[in-house]
């Protein structure tokens, strides 16, 4: 484990990376192709090659996240050994400073991670789309109002803000997905109510107001659904974004409690190594960049697929 | 147009006022005040006490914030509670540091990402264009001192460059240039993969527009087309996102301020926060605030002047 | 005109194109030949999606993207198309075929001045230098007939008329000289007025240089002014092709023949209402306007029960505006809306709901008044539900009701999406969706003028028919004249805001007119070969004055 | 070159008679059991410009002594300032502006005689007035200062003459010239019997250039330093790292000399680089777990002895401190300390009695949350958590919660009932004591209150026989070991990393990181 790397084994590593994804992602798609039921087939063959290797790392996120107990090889929180054991049979990648099993943290790290990403990002969206959507459809000075006051949250630090919030409130879980996803839905309102410009500005809006509807039925059946692609699309990179924010938190000693593994705060945690060449810390920051990339390369597909761009 | 920019900024001071009262009230419901925290372990009940007298602190909250409104409304920022230096000198230099250092990631960054990101739009869906996007968005999932502690492995430990930042006020250009170089790339790589995604995607949107089939039949090149008739089309969107992301570099590296060991704002105000020093925390907070309002507001005003309709009425 | 001696320009062989839908592709061009010699105009017919367009850009070896040039032979002056290099291809666009697209307003590229965009092709192609360019351009200008030719040139797009980009782009198009241009479908988008000044001018400059031209259009009438022959297609495939004259006079396949037949739809006018009846919608004395900025001034009229009222004008009379007020979108400043002889709340969100539901509205553009994330179901169900609180089942019957009457069979349409309907269905879908609500007035704003003519006149035989069967009053904005002979009783013509005339349809096409209802009626296209040249000279001598319009807003 | 030094630094083996008439001693202080087989340099050389980077500092840092609380402000202050009395690298206690000093036969009346001809940058010279303003400064209604509590025990101060200060005690100290080489209590220029708290001026070894508070600081040698073989440095540079991996990086790529607070995570790979020296100390620095004694369930010693069994101390030297450290026994006093109990047993980890306590306690099992944070000791989340993954065999859950850094101190510390605690230590037994396990004490953080600890306590404080006094301290070491709320699982190094270019004497000062604050005058260029 502590083998110093080099630029061109780097490089190196990345290709044979690359290589390895596209076999997968042929091979996924091939097979997803012959079990999958007519209807998503059809959709899956329109899937790109980064597509189909997007949603294999997603499922396989997934699938792990969801069976962390069973597959991880020792507890999340249990100490199995000596701190910083070399790679072996019996710690596939080794331990962590606490001699805790590197593997088994990664993977249930993918469980916290994951969940608490995908939590945070559903409130934000939640609460940024809906007042956005409000916005953009009731307008007057709603829309003023609403806007103004994330013009003023958009213009304090993210970060500095969280810090300040979070000091306030404490760092359980509950909180700092509050007070990310507060952070976040700010930008989301901007792009839910920009996309809900749009789309207030069509025919069969004016006739759905004409018809007398409420604004719930306005907002939920009328507009949600056409403005929905963009936002998902925004949903992906928040996603990913969420590690992001929790990295840098802990970074300025606000994380998730331990011994709660998460991706975020174990690459803050063994950081410094990497400045010795040891690659201990690309493990989870790898983990991370390779659940955005993929996850980036469904919501491009998806995008694509919704703009019926025919590039 | 000059009734828009003053509009704004009258709504700009209005976000800046709503700000400070945001950021004081955030400051009284911090557990602690700035005696118990610069005391600290020593803290004892009497020391705590007297400190707050000295600073004022034991006077109601809206009377300080009114005081401190006042000075600022005449200009004065005020003085560090924690260390009685005046603000504007403690921020003055920081401030520039801050400015230079975004200055310079900008003047990387966004020749940069213009290129990368037109140079995708050329060549779209084509290995490069897919590999430019991996390795954007590879950059981006990183967390930044991580981004910065490899560049810091890569490039500082070969002594290519140093590895902390420290700029001295006589320093010339290059050489502070050279100092600052690792914690500029480092916010590059950071910023690069947002703006030139939008740089592609504002170009590719408007390829399917019938004035660039227009000029594909009066055979104009590929190049030419995506230079000079989507391109000039796409700015406000591009100035947009280009304007977010320089907010960024002034507002959000206190980060990379950390690792490279730069003076810059973002460390003050973390600083400051910590410290509940509540005066340097405004002061830092208003000024965050403002480059955020006057770029977004300089983005409206470039991209309204991209925009022929609006500068050229009929 | 030709001579058989000479080599033609333009030989299409067996032309075969393909389109790519939901990843497999299908032929949209199916075998078109075609040949064209210097100097002739070919006018290509069909309604939408018969490939007009697609034909038209092959002419050019230019395919759209996700279409493929997939069989047949293209060769322009002897060289082939199809074979030729990407680079050869593209030194032809711009200097010897040049192209006229239907949008001015969107092909010419917003961030250039006009003269920037004129000189681009001849630079590229090396043909002249600036200078040179700049003032040829205007001396094309000046052809044209633009306004101001010297100046002009340095304005931007959006400063200039829609009929003038037209010209412009027309000039833009004959900057090299070329030996062909395609126009495609160039004054569609334009109002009548305007329109025969675009024409005249495309048809002068085509004449001056000698210029080989393919006319593509629906419109039959404006076909017949420009083309010396004309070529008719149907789904990708050539129906028949002839001579202008001899097409008009005997077109031999049924399908040209239908399309001839469109023009002669016409409802006879209804009596007039007894005078004591109550209109059941009537405007008094609206002023209305955006912000300070008054677009209608003063405008009253009245629709009957079983009569349809049809507001005339161009693009900025303020005829949408006055819907708008009727439907509460816009509260006048002055003046109102009575339904029934009541004074409506200006503001449709205090109306009531018996009053929402007693004006319904039929919009010009299918595509964007259809939710297109609901299922037919839902959008003709949701008004039935909403206002007559049907639910289940007997809601279900009730759509299927309205689908059989709007001649849509239920059972194939009912769970379908926007998006798998075509333009005609779906206007059909707007009107069923108007009537779920059980009106008593139907506004419908231009419903027709997106639609090819066919399509259109299906559309007008069926609410004529719907508003027999249910008693119906419609107010039916529109700019077309055929449009306003076919069906109205009475007719409004406005202009500027103000209401210009009103009286019955008989009275109204029976002179003597007021002077813009004269110019409106002049400048209807006839099928007549001659009519435009008989116009000319006739406005030439003085009869009518034909003034710039207003830009075409869209 | 690259090699590890470790000084344990001791405070033992003073006289009693040299600490009750204490004369400087400097060049002739005893070389004292040095671990590390570090070759002897040659003779000190002078030049260079030192710089050094330290894991502290903040932009709120001032010159005024009140507010010290980081190492960097403490090293920046040591650096500029005189202070009357210095611990010496051995641990002994030796004069510095105090020339020599008397005690009464009770110990509560001090005479101190200052050195002739001391300067101040400025020029002004030393008086006995400004000893006295200095100290007040910290006294007093008003006093706003951290080290109030330390200098509590003086009731009165006058000036015998310009160069003699007569301090009269509350009770005898028999320590009381250790509590004159308190950070907190350089001398500064007086006027009107005031100090001026924002002054930069010192009587130290070198002269403030440029201080940009959390940043830097530059100075240069002062030429009038009136130590012989002291203060090689041409010039200083202080800079404030805080972040270990860059700190590291900066030492390692030579943008520094030398660091302090080495990331423990990677010190085995900091010390394979070229050109990098890891010196460590190990002195009265110690982490512990402070639980409130008035609290339920800490109320009872039966569920403090169950916790104190459950830990298992040696895991905890060797994954937090990765072997920098020593085991801690349940009490704050040190190895290095002069009384330190060696006969104490060592506690260790004992699920068993830790059951069996907890018996005896009445419980089966034990819920309890301990807060920790960075903030408190760099590893004590960790340690909590391995705390708290050993104690689970015993039965008993330690909830671990993770508290913000900020405001640790003033929210958590004393006021959460189970919370970790850094402490810098102090250099005698009773100073110690007195601050933290004494009844009524300011930062008694267990909140203990035991007669017979607090009895022998005010006892010692004025015993002069040694043999008495070491029963005594002995004694109190039990009683908190065996009775008291705090568990105590390790006492820290302070690990430094030096460039292989920076030369040091032999014996490095293990009272505080950087050779007791004094590296910037100590050291020098090899």
């Amino acid at each position: 484990m502590e083998s110093p790397i080099t630029v061109w084994q780097a490089i190196a590593a990345l290709l044979a990376f690359a290589a390895g994804a596209a076999v997968v992602a042929w091979s996924f798609r091939a097979g997803a192709l012959a079990l999958a039921p007519h209807a998503v087939a059809r959709v899956l063959r329109t899937a790109p090659l980064t597509a189909s290797f997007g949603l294999v790392v997603i499922l396989a996120y997934v699938v792990v996240a969801l069976l962390a107990p069973v597959l991880a090889p020792f507890g999340e929180r249990e100490v199995v050994g000596g701190e910083y054991l070399p790679w072996d049979e019996v710690h596939l990648l080794g331990t962590d400073n606490l001699g805790r099993d590197m593997l088994s943290r990664l993977i249930y790290g993918a469980r916290n991670t994951v969940g608490i990403a995908f939590a945070t990002t559903t409130v934000a969206f939640v609460v940024g789309s809906v007042l956005g959507l409000l916005a953009a459809t009731v307008g007057g000075w709603l829309d003023q109002v609403l806007s103004r006051a994330v013009d003023v949250l958009m213009a304090i630090p993210a970060l500095i803000f969280a810090l300040l919030l979070l000091t306030i409130l404490g760092t359980s879980i509950p909180n700092m997905i509050l007070v990310i996803a507060l952070i976040d839905s700010t930008r989301v309102f901007r792009l839910a109510r920009a996309v809900a410009m749009n789309v207030v500005v069509m025919d069969y809006i004016e006739a759905a107001r004409l018809r007398g509807e409420g604004l719930g039925r306005l907002i939920l059946r009328e507009i949600l659904p056409n403005a929905s692609a963009p936002l998902v699309a925004e949903f992906g990179l928040r996603f990913c974004f969420v590690f992001l924010a929790i990295s840098a938190l802990s970074f300025l000693g606000l994380g998730i409690q331990p011994p709660t593994a998460d991706w975020g705060s174990m690459v803050r945690d063994n950081a410094t190594l990497i400045t010795f060449g040891d690659i201990t810390p690309l493990l989870p920051a790898g983990a991370i960049a390779l659940l955005t990339v993929a996850v980036n390369f469904v919501v491009d597909w998806m995008l694509h697929r919704a703009s019926g761009l025919k590039e | 147009m000059l009734q828009m920019i003053a509009q704004r900024l009258a709504l700009g001071v209005l976000t800046l006022f709503l700000i400070s009262v945001l950021i004081f009230g955030a400051i009284e419901l911090l557990p602690g005040d700035i005696a118990e925290e610069i005391l600290g372990q020593s803290a004892t009940p009497e020391t705590v006490e007297a400190f707050r007298r000295e600073l004022g602190l034991d006077r109601p909250a809206h009377l300080r914030y009114l005081d401190w409104l006042g000075g600022v409304a005449q200009g004065d920022l005020g003085h560090s509670l924690a260390n009685r230096r005046p603000i504007a000198d403690l921020i003055a230099g920081r401030l520039a540091n801050t400015l230079f250092l975004a200055l310079y990631a900008a003047v990387i960054a966004v020749p940069l990402s213009l290129a990368l990101g037109i140079l995708a739009a050329l060549y779209r869906n084509s290995l490069y264009d897919r590999a430019v996007n991996v390795f954007t968005l590879s950059s981006i999932s990183f967390p930044e001192f991580f981004v910065a502690y490899i560049l810091i492995f890569f490039l500082a430990q070969s002594g290519l460059f140093p590895s902390i930042a420290r700029v001295t006020p006589g320093a010339d250009l290059a050489d502070k240039l050279h100092r600052t170089f690792l914690p500029a790339l480092t916010l590059t790589l950071v910023v690069t993969a947002h703006m030139m995604r939008m740089t592609r995607a504002a170009i590719i949107n408007l390829l399917a527009s019938p004035y660039i089939e227009m000029a594909r039949l009066k055979g104009v090149g590929p190049a030419r087309i995506v230079l000079r008739h989507a391109l000039p089309n796409a700015l406000a969107p591009i100035i947009n996102v280009i304007a977010l992301n320089l907010a960024y570099l002034i507002t959000g590296v206190v980060v990379v301020e950390v690792v490279f060991v730069y003076p810059g704002l973002g460390q003050l105000m973390v600083d400051s926060v910590s410290k509940r020093d509540v005066t340097v925390v405004q002061a830092a907070a208003l000024i965050f605030a403002c480059a955020y309002v006057l770029l977004n507001l300089v983005a409206d005003v470039l991209s309204t002047l991209s925009n022929p309709r609006l500068v050229h009425r009929r | 005109m030709t001579t058989e001696a000479v080599a033609p320009l333009l030989v299409i062989r067996g032309l075969r194109i393909e389109g790519r839908a939901e990843e497999s592709w299908h032929e949209i061009v199916c075998g078109v030949d075609l040949t064209l010699h210097r100097g002739e105009v070919l006018g290509l017919i069909g309604e939408s999606g018969a490939g007009k367009s697609t034909v038209g850009l092959a002419a050019m070896g230019f395919a759209r993207d996700g279409c493929r040039i997939s069989g047949g032979s293209i060769e322009f002056d002897g060289i082939d198309l199809r074979a030729a290099s990407r680079s050869v291809r593209r030194g032809l666009r711009g200097k010897r075929i040049a192209y006229v697209a239907q949008s001015a307003a969107a092909s010419f590229n917003p961030a250039h001045r006009l003269l920037d965009q004129y000189c681009e092709a001849p630079l590229i192609h090396g043909v002249m230098g600036r200078a040179e360019a700049e003032h040829d351009a205007v001396d094309l200008y000046r052809r044209m007939q633009l306004p101001d030719p010297d100046e002009i040139g340095f304005r931007y797009p959006h400063q200039v008329s829609g009929g003038q980009l037209q010209r412009a782009m027309t000039a833009m198009a004959m900057a090299c000289r070329p030996d062909l241009i395609v126009f495609d479908e160039p004054t569609t988008a334009l109002d009548v007025t305007t329109q025969i000044e675009v024409l005249s001018a495309i048809r002068d400059i085509v004449d001056q240089f000698g210029t080989a031209a393919i006319y593509i259009t629906h419109d039959l009438a404006v076909v017949a002014q420009m083309a010396d022959r004309i070529k008719v297609l149907l789904r990708g495939e050539e129906v028949e092709e002839a001579d202008t004259r001899t097409m008009l006079a005997a077109p031999r396949e049924a399908y040209t023949k239908s399309l001839w037949a469109v023009r002669s739809y016409q409802r006879d006018e209804r009596p007039p209402p007894p005078d004591a009846e109550t209109p059941v919608v009537e405007m008094r004395g609206v002023t209305a306007g955006y912000g300070s900025l008054d677009v209608l001034h003063d405008v009253g009229f009245r629709v009957h029960r079983g009569r349809t009222v049809a507001v005339v004008g161009e693009s900025g009379s303020g005829k949408s505006t006055a819907a708008r007020v009727i439907t509460g979108l816009l509260p006048p400043s002055a003046g109102e809306v009575l339904l029934d002889g009541v004074a409506l709340p200006p503001d449709y969100r205090r109306r009531a709901r018996t009053q929402l539901r007693e004006i319904q509205m039929i919009y010009q553009m299918a595509d964007t008044a259809l939710n297109p994330k609901h299922r037919i179901r839902e959008i003709v169900g949701r008004p039935m539900a909403f206002y007559l609180g049907l639910r289940g089942r007997a809601l279900e019957a009730r759509v299927r009701d309205l689908l059989a009457l709007i001649e849509l069979e239920p059972d194939e349409f009912i769970d379908r999406l926007p998006s798998e309907l075509s333009g005609g269905q779906k206007q059909r879908i707007g009107i069923a969706r108007a009537l779920a609500a059980e009106p008593r007035l139907v506004i419908c704003d231009e419903v027709t003028s997106a639609l090819d003519q066919l399509v259109a006149e299906g559309i007008l035989r069926l609410l004529d028919r719907l508003q027999t069967e249910l008693d119906l009053a419609y107010m039916f904005i529109t700019h077309d004249l055929a449009t306003v002979r076919a069906i109205a009783d009475e007719v409004v013509v406005m202009k500027e805001g103000r209401v210009v005339e009103q009286g019955p349809k008989s009275a109204m096409f029976r002179p003597p007119h007021d002077p813009y209802t004269e110019l409106l009626l002049s400048s209807v296209p006839e099928m007549d070969p001659d009519w435009l040249d008989r116009l000319l000279s006739e406005r030439a001598s003085g009869v009518g004055g034909a003034t710039d319009a207003p830009a075409a807003r869209p | 070159m690259t090699k590890t030094t470790n000084h344990s630094g001791q405070l033992g083996g003073i006289s009693r008679r040299r600490l009750l008439q204490g004369a400087s001693a400097l060049g002739a202080a005893a070389v004292v059991g040095p671990l590390g087989a570090r070759v002897a340099h040659a003779a000190p050389k002078r030049g260079g410009t030192f710089r050094l980077a330290m894991g502290h500092g903040n932009t709120s840092d001032s010159y005024d002594p009140a507010t010290w609380d980081n190492a960097y402000v403490q090293v920046f202050a040591t650096a500029r300032h005189g202070y009357l009395t210095e611990i010496a690298a051995d641990g002994s206690l030796v004069g510095e502006l105090a020339e020599s000093w008397e005690a009464s036969k009770d110990a509560r009346t001090w005479t101190l005689k200052l050195r002739s001809g001391v300067r101040y940058h400025s020029g002004k010279a030393v008086t006995a007035e400004d000893v006295i303003a200095s100290l007040n400064y910290h006294r007093g209604e008003d006093s706003k200062s951290a080290a109030k509590p330390i200098v509590k025990g003086i009731t009165e101060m006058r000036a015998d003459g310009p160069g003699v200060v007569v301090v009269t005690l509350e009770a005898g100290n028999a320590d009381f010239p250790f509590v004159l080489s308190d950070y907190h209590l350089p001398v500064m220029p007086s006027s009107g019997g005031k100090i001026d708290p924002t002054s930069r001026d010192g009587c130290g070894a070198y002269v403030v250039d440029s201080y940009e508070p959390g940043v830097r600081a530059t100075m240069k040698r002062n030429p009038e330093y009136w130590k012989s073989g002291r203060a090689h440095f041409d010039a200083v540079e202080m800079l404030a790292i805080v972040d270990p991996a860059a700190r590291q990086n900066a030492l390692v790529t030579g943008e520094v000399d030398a660091i302090d607070r080495v990331d423990l995570n990677t010190v085995h790979l900091l010390k394979r680089a070229r050109n990098v020296e890891v010196v460590t100390t190990t002195g009265t620095q110690h982490y512990t777990f402070a639980m409130d004694t008035r609290a339920a369930p800490f109320d009872d010693n039966n569920v403090r002895m169950a916790l104190k069994y459950a830990l298992d101390r040696e895991e905890l030297v060797e994954k937090i401190l990765n072997g920098y450290g020593e085991v801690g026994n349940d009490h704050p006093i040190g190895r290095s300390n002069r009384y330190h109990a060696a006969s104490l047993e060592q506690r260790t980890y004992d699920p068993d009695k830790a059951r069996h306590y907890l018996k005896k306690a009445g419980l089966d099992k034990l819920e309890v949350s301990l807060s920790a944070a960075d903030a408190a000791f760099t590893g004590a989340v960790d340690a909590a958590v391995l705390y708290s993954e050993r104690a689970a065999v015993a039965g008993i859950t330690v909830n671990v919660v993770r508290e913000p850094n900020d405001g640790y101190w003033s929210n958590v510390w004393m006021k959460k009932p189970w919370s970790a605690v850094y402490w810098g230590g102090r250099p005698t037994e009773d100073w110690m004591f007195t601050t933290a396990y004494a009844e009524g004490a300011a930062w008694n953080d267990t909140f203990w209150s035991h007669q017979r600890f607090n009895a022998l306590l005010a006892e010692a404080r004025s015993e002069l026989d040694d043999a008495r006094r070491r029963a005594m301290y002995e004694e109190m070491q039990a009683l908190v070991s065996n009775e008291g709320g705090v568990v105590v699982p390790m006492f820290a190094s302070y690990v430094m990393g030096l460039s292989s270019k920076v030369a040091h004497p032999e014996q490095v000062g293990a009272n505080w990181t950087l050779d007791g604050f004094r590296a910037i005058e100590r050291w020098w260029f090899a």
